[in-house]
């Protein structure tokens, strides 16, 4: 059990840190370079970024060469991940199309279609989104309603899908449709990767409860996709979304702060009863619990890290992470506010300890327990794929979708 | 043994209740949180003045009705269901009480019927920013009738005519009353989590007030207060935390998943009887600190101490575990339920936190003890 | 709102406290007579007691005069309980049976039967037991398996019965048994009270977690129960079973102390760091948190009071009792234990604060969160019958009771 | 990066499980805990013995075999998951570690050895009653030489050789070595919730003693003593809390209740899946913790902390839902529910309880950050 590097790690980080010195500026004690800019600047900036990336062999190092990657070792990727949270680099915009689409791409999509899509994909050229949640169909995603029909060599697509970040921006999305409603529920379903630019798709934004919009709306209206972009069989479509949502799950980063350490810091310049919060018991004994947690998850990474990096397959031990991390930041940001007693209201940055972060965490957080799977559906999983527990009696399998009961 | 409204209080609930429905659904607060230029709706506070509700407790000869607490309590819960965007509890839980603890016979003509019957604003300022106030660390002075100092947030600051603000002088922490509108105070309204209640952010350069009560007796008086607006507040915040529950139930029994109603998923229904739980908790209590306000019984402290407490936890565990219910429809603008997290979290801060008012429960319990 | 009697509920209250200052001891600060005893001699002096209230006209003063009551309010029997309980009298074997089997005798049997019956069940003279739960029937009641058929104008039990109080010195019983395993399980009960001095009924005592043992296996072998004390209809039982049950849950009692009292007093003698347990936040927070429940249950049980004392309906408040109480007792517990630091583990009660009764209730305590409903129940429950939520989808109805899968 | 046992390791803990699986199956801890003439299990822990496993970490100049801390910590997780009834953690983690760290040459050539072999078992005494023991408030003292003071619960302080006391001298607190079969000791079993592992209440009359390290940095001695003590009843607590849960899915899945298994009521899933999210938090900070000790890093002080408070965590939630899965039969004595509840909260009090690693924890990153 050790925490360094074998040679040849310790090498390829003493590379990729050199290649960011030149390239990046580091982290500093401010808003990142994607909180300062707005969402058009970002993209500009992350798009340049990904590209400069790409070329110095960087970005999706572990994906084969043929798909644009370097064909090593998982480990070098996520070498490189770690030491680029120490820059104030441009992101998040390729997540998804990286993590979800690219590898459902390069299972299912020809190979004369990887060769067309993966590379622009890596280098921040195309942007890819994931078109799965509907009004109707959250927990339950394959109770999906959007429909498709054959119509020569082209599926028409009329619907409505829900929680789609970045459509607005997105070049390329993965869809998933009924088919044919007379089959039981999980049989009736069809998946595509699909141009975002196609004539009938109209994007609205969706407003969040913080008064962000990170999300769209996006409906159909007899929307064409060629046949030839198609991934699975049809009626395959079930199996290829759960593939997706599995590559999802590996991909679910960290919880943003506030946690443990911003509590620390907040409770050392608050005093209770007079004295400094952090001497509070109440307070430390928080403050333990969240450290606990936030460790626990970090180790467990670890974990995960390790199996990666000698070729193993991880254990289930990380579906823990969003689970914990997502009502841990609710809990902190509360805590947070109420450390500042009557003027933990207020969320005007320049009148508040770490610039209103735990307000602003307050509003955010109650979207991370359900965003992603929520908490009811992530305790499901563990229940039922890591320990084994028999499945909930189910009364929409096995008779045509029509069928099933909705309440309406 | 008769722990429980009068029917005469059954009546004035349900009456109020038709009224606040008819005249605050969601989209009243909505409006004020969507509308910056809004600070609390106007059209509802005029309703609810021209019903005399703010003078219900207040004595008839200062221009209240009379009625007591207990009719006060059950204006409170209901105007919490509504989660209603007005200067209520600002106007009538904090001015009004203080001015009725430890105004002069002169100052209670002044400002009591003008508050009695909505004309006027009221509300009290305590904190100075974020972080715990106390009598030791308190910033704003008292001089010679001068007040300095900043206060932040002051509910409904923004738009209140008075401020009865705590101050420090020579003896002490001393409560005075300033007329808002006068020379050397400047106030600006200041964002929070809940922009359906104002807030504002005031700053006295030497503005002209006047002592309430004695010089030196501020933080007691402030503190007798508190104990009697902690109830009024622990009301409001059980009628939200039903809403939520009411909400939440309306949400489960419709909302389909899996060919089934969620409420039908042990996950969801136990989530639900954990709300209910706790609301059951937070009206017991909140019922026996309305006895104990209504009574000016020696039990207050503690009684206020409790249902402040209890109905804390209620409506943060009801407003959040309601859009946890509804999902992702729960975390969009166009629901309603942010309006109910953001306002638990108003209501939970507003006379100090749950920490704060654990710590006086404990203190109360000890010299019961003692 | 006020917590005074009326003039005549204050009048009575007057009589019953002078009666009782006449003829017992006030509690005082030693465990009490029932728990200085052993059972046989509490049992003893318990109907002793039971008997000389009943004379004075005190005990089920709310029941008929013909079953042995006084056929006054529900609100003086209320009113002679809350006296009763500052002295030290011994109580705790009757409680089943005028909670449970005596109203559900005055609801089923026959005149002539309550006549026999119900009097000296009031004064002592006759203990009754109440046999439901099964091995294989806990939280799934109608589950049970025990059997019985008709054999001439007898019933012939044979079965098995556990979690029985009091068994072993029990006079009578109430007994539900399946008459039909073709029906549907809920339609294939019968209902009987039973004579437990009957041949072919074996008693065994349950040994719990603890140590104790206050309940009892009971094993049916051919026994005989006249057809005449049949309770309700051939397959009715259900529905007799379901209303002793909803007597239950209004019988239910307080929990036993520790409780936010005991963590005070305790926290006043013991020093953390340094200064008095007390004075520290984390261990105020916790007092406050359990004076809260401890107060919010106190209350609620007042506003059923208010309802029985007015004549009406209790509304459904009173379902949260057994599930805030039973775990407030095993946090308590713990944390009392934790109090003590290393020196918490010991139970030997010479050596310890207030005679090692938290680390007696942390190994009673978990039995509290099971019995007379488990905590999922009891929250069904509450979801169901209060809240009005959706039932479990079910797979145990509308199919005969042979056919129902049981996993053996 | 390499966060994981070797294959040596996983081997050790692959045969130390098979051995145990065998020697020790719930009933020999279900016989001492019924049996109060047998205070621990003779047979296992001279099997134990003979597979030298309390000398696992000691170096092979005491007489161990010098393995090293993760091949402990593996062998601490297999003993806590079958609940081993044997002087185990008294003799190895704390009389071992402590003579390892404090004392002289002498010493450890004197009473390692016999450890290591298990042919003497060793203990350590702090706790005087109930409440903390701090340095300030210690009873016990040693006075040339000589120990006089009570001690209570001293885990398997009826049975062991001798003992690592905490006493005060004139520098403060101290740590001194006292033979238990000398004049002037007298002890007798104590009653515990936990009576599959024995305790005793010794009271020492003046006996004679030998101090371990220097004179008034006994208490700082103490600290890096349950430091090192921590991760290894943590691990024991890990193992604890991950049989609790085994134990809960094979009966949610056996037991039928309405038709189907338990363990398709998402009351029971969720329960059970709360429980494995504890139990892999408690694990990574164990592993973590168990990397710290063995390179005896400057991060052992937090690392050990938070080990110990998460695997403290893990193990009561385990045991007390791992008994309410059970329902009914959980309560009786014949399950074994109750001896995973019983040594949850004796290994949660052991070295001190959650509350003050808690604050070591905090302490330990306060320094950090400065």
């Amino acid at each position: 059990m050790d925490f360094n590097d074998t040679p040849e790690q310790a090498a390829f980080r003493g590379e990729v840190r050199a290649w960011l010195a030149d390239n990046a500026e580091p982290r500093r004690d401010r808003p990142s370079v994607s909180r300062r800019l707005d969402a058009e600047e970002g993209l500009i900036l992350a798009r340049k970024w990904q590209n400069r990336k790409a070329e110095a062999g960087y970005a999706c190092r572990h994906w084969p060469i043929e798909h644009g990657g370097q064909g090593r070792p998982m480990i070098e990727t996520i070498i490189y991940d770690q030491e680029e949270a120490s820059f104030d680099v441009p992101t998040g915009f390729f997540g998804i199309g990286l993590g979800m689409c690219g590898p459902i791409m390069a299972k299912y999509a020809t190979g004369e279609q990887q060769a067309r899509y993966l590379p622009p994909m890596i280098r921040g050229q195309e942007v890819w989104c994931q078109l799965f949640s509907e009004p109707a169909a959250g927990s339950d995603v394959a109770g999906l309603r959007t429909r498709c029909h054959r119509d020569g060599d082209d599926w028409v697509v009329n619907g409505q899908k829900v929680w789609t970040s970045g459509a607005h921006y997105s070049d390329y999305g993965i869809l998933v449709a009924r088919h044919d409603s007379s089959l039981p529920k999980h049989k009736g379903l069809t998946f595509f990767f699909i141009d975002m630019k196609s004539p009938g798709i109209d994007i609205k934004p969706i407003k969040q409860i913080n008064g962000g919009s990170n999300f769209n709306e996006v409906f159909f209206t007899n929307v064409r996709v060629p046949d030839s972009q198609r991934l699975g069989a049809i009626g395959e479509g079930w199996q290829v979304a759960i593939a997706t949502l599995m590559n999802e799950r590996l991909a679910v980063g960290d919880a943003p702060p506030p946690d443990f350490r911003e509590v620390m810091k907040l409770a050392a310049s608050c005093l209770l009863d007079g004295r400094p919060a952090l001497e509070d018991s109440a307070v430390r004994e928080k403050i333990a619990d969240w450290y606990v947690e936030s460790m626990g998850m970090k180790h467990t990474k670890a974990r995960t890290l390790t199996a990666l990096s000698q070729g193993r397959i991880p254990g289930p031990e990380n579906s823990i992470g969003k689970v914990v991390s997502a009502s841990k930041l609710q809990n902190v940001s509360s805590f947070g506010a109420d450390l500042m007693d009557m003027g933990g209201v207020v969320t005007d940055p320049s009148l508040m300890p770490a610039s209103a972060l735990f307000q602003q965490s307050y509003l955010y957080s109650p979207g991370l327990r359900i965003a992603g799977g929520t908490d009811e559906i992530l305790r499901n999983i563990i229940a039922e794929r890591v320990l084994g527990l028999p499945g909930e009696i189910r009364v929409d399998r096995d008779v045509p979708y029509s069928d099933i009961p909705t309440g309406s | 043994m008769n722990f429980d409204f009068s029917d005469a209080q059954k009546a004035l609930k349900q009456q109020t209740r038709g009224f606040l429905r008819a005249a605050c659904d969601t989209t009243v607060p909505r409006r004020v949180l969507e509308n910056g230029d809004e600070p609390y709706a106007h059209d509802l506070w005029r309703q609810i003045g021209a019903n005399e509700s703010p003078g219900i407790a207040i004595p008839e000869e200062y221009g209240g009705i009379g009625f007591g607490y207990l009719e006060l309590c059950v204006v409170a819960e209901e105007l919490g269901r509504v989660i209603a965007p007005v200067p209520f509890s600002s106007s009538v839980y904090l001015a009004a009480e203080a001015v009725l603890l430890g105004g002069s016979e002169e100052q209670k003509q002044a400002l009591l019927p003008k508050l009695a019957a909505g004309e006027a604003i009221g509300t009290f300022a305590l904190s100075e920013g974020p972080g715990q106030a106390t009598e030791a660390n308190l910033q704003t002075t008292l001089k010679n009738g001068r007040l300095s100092g900043t206060k932040v947030p002051v509910p409904d600051g923004d738009v209140a005519d008075f401020c009865v603000v705590v101050a420090r002088d020579g003896n002490g922490a001393s409560l005075a009353v300033v007329d808002l509108g006068a020379d050397g105070v400047s106030r600006e309204q200041v964002e929070t989590l809940d922009p359906s209640r104002s807030n504002a952010r005031i700053t006295f350069d030497g503005a002209e007030a006047e002592l309430l009560g004695e010089s030196g007796q501020g933080w007691e008086l402030k503190n007798r207060v508190f104990d009697r607006a902690a109830v009024l507040f622990a009301m409001e915040q059980l009628g939200g935390a039903d809403a939520c529950l009411e909400m939440a139930i309306g949400y489960a029994k419709g909302r389909y998943a899996f060919g089934r109603p969620i409420g039908s998923f042990q996950a969801i229904k136990h989530k639900l009887a954990d709300m209910y739980i706790k609301n059951e908790l937070a009206r017991a209590n909140c019922y026996y600190g309305a006895w104990a306000l209504s009574t000016d019984a020696p039990e207050l402290p503690v009684a206020a101490a409790a249902a402040r407490v209890a109905a804390i936890q209620a409506f943060h565990f009801a407003s959040k575990e309601n859009i946890q219910t509804h999902g992702g429809i729960g975390f969009t603008w166009e629901s309603d339920c942010h309006l109910y997290y953001r306002r638990a979290k108003l209501l939970a801060l507003g006379i100090g936190s749950e920490r704060v008012w654990k710590d006086r429960l404990v203190s109360g319990l000890q010299e019961e003890a003692a």
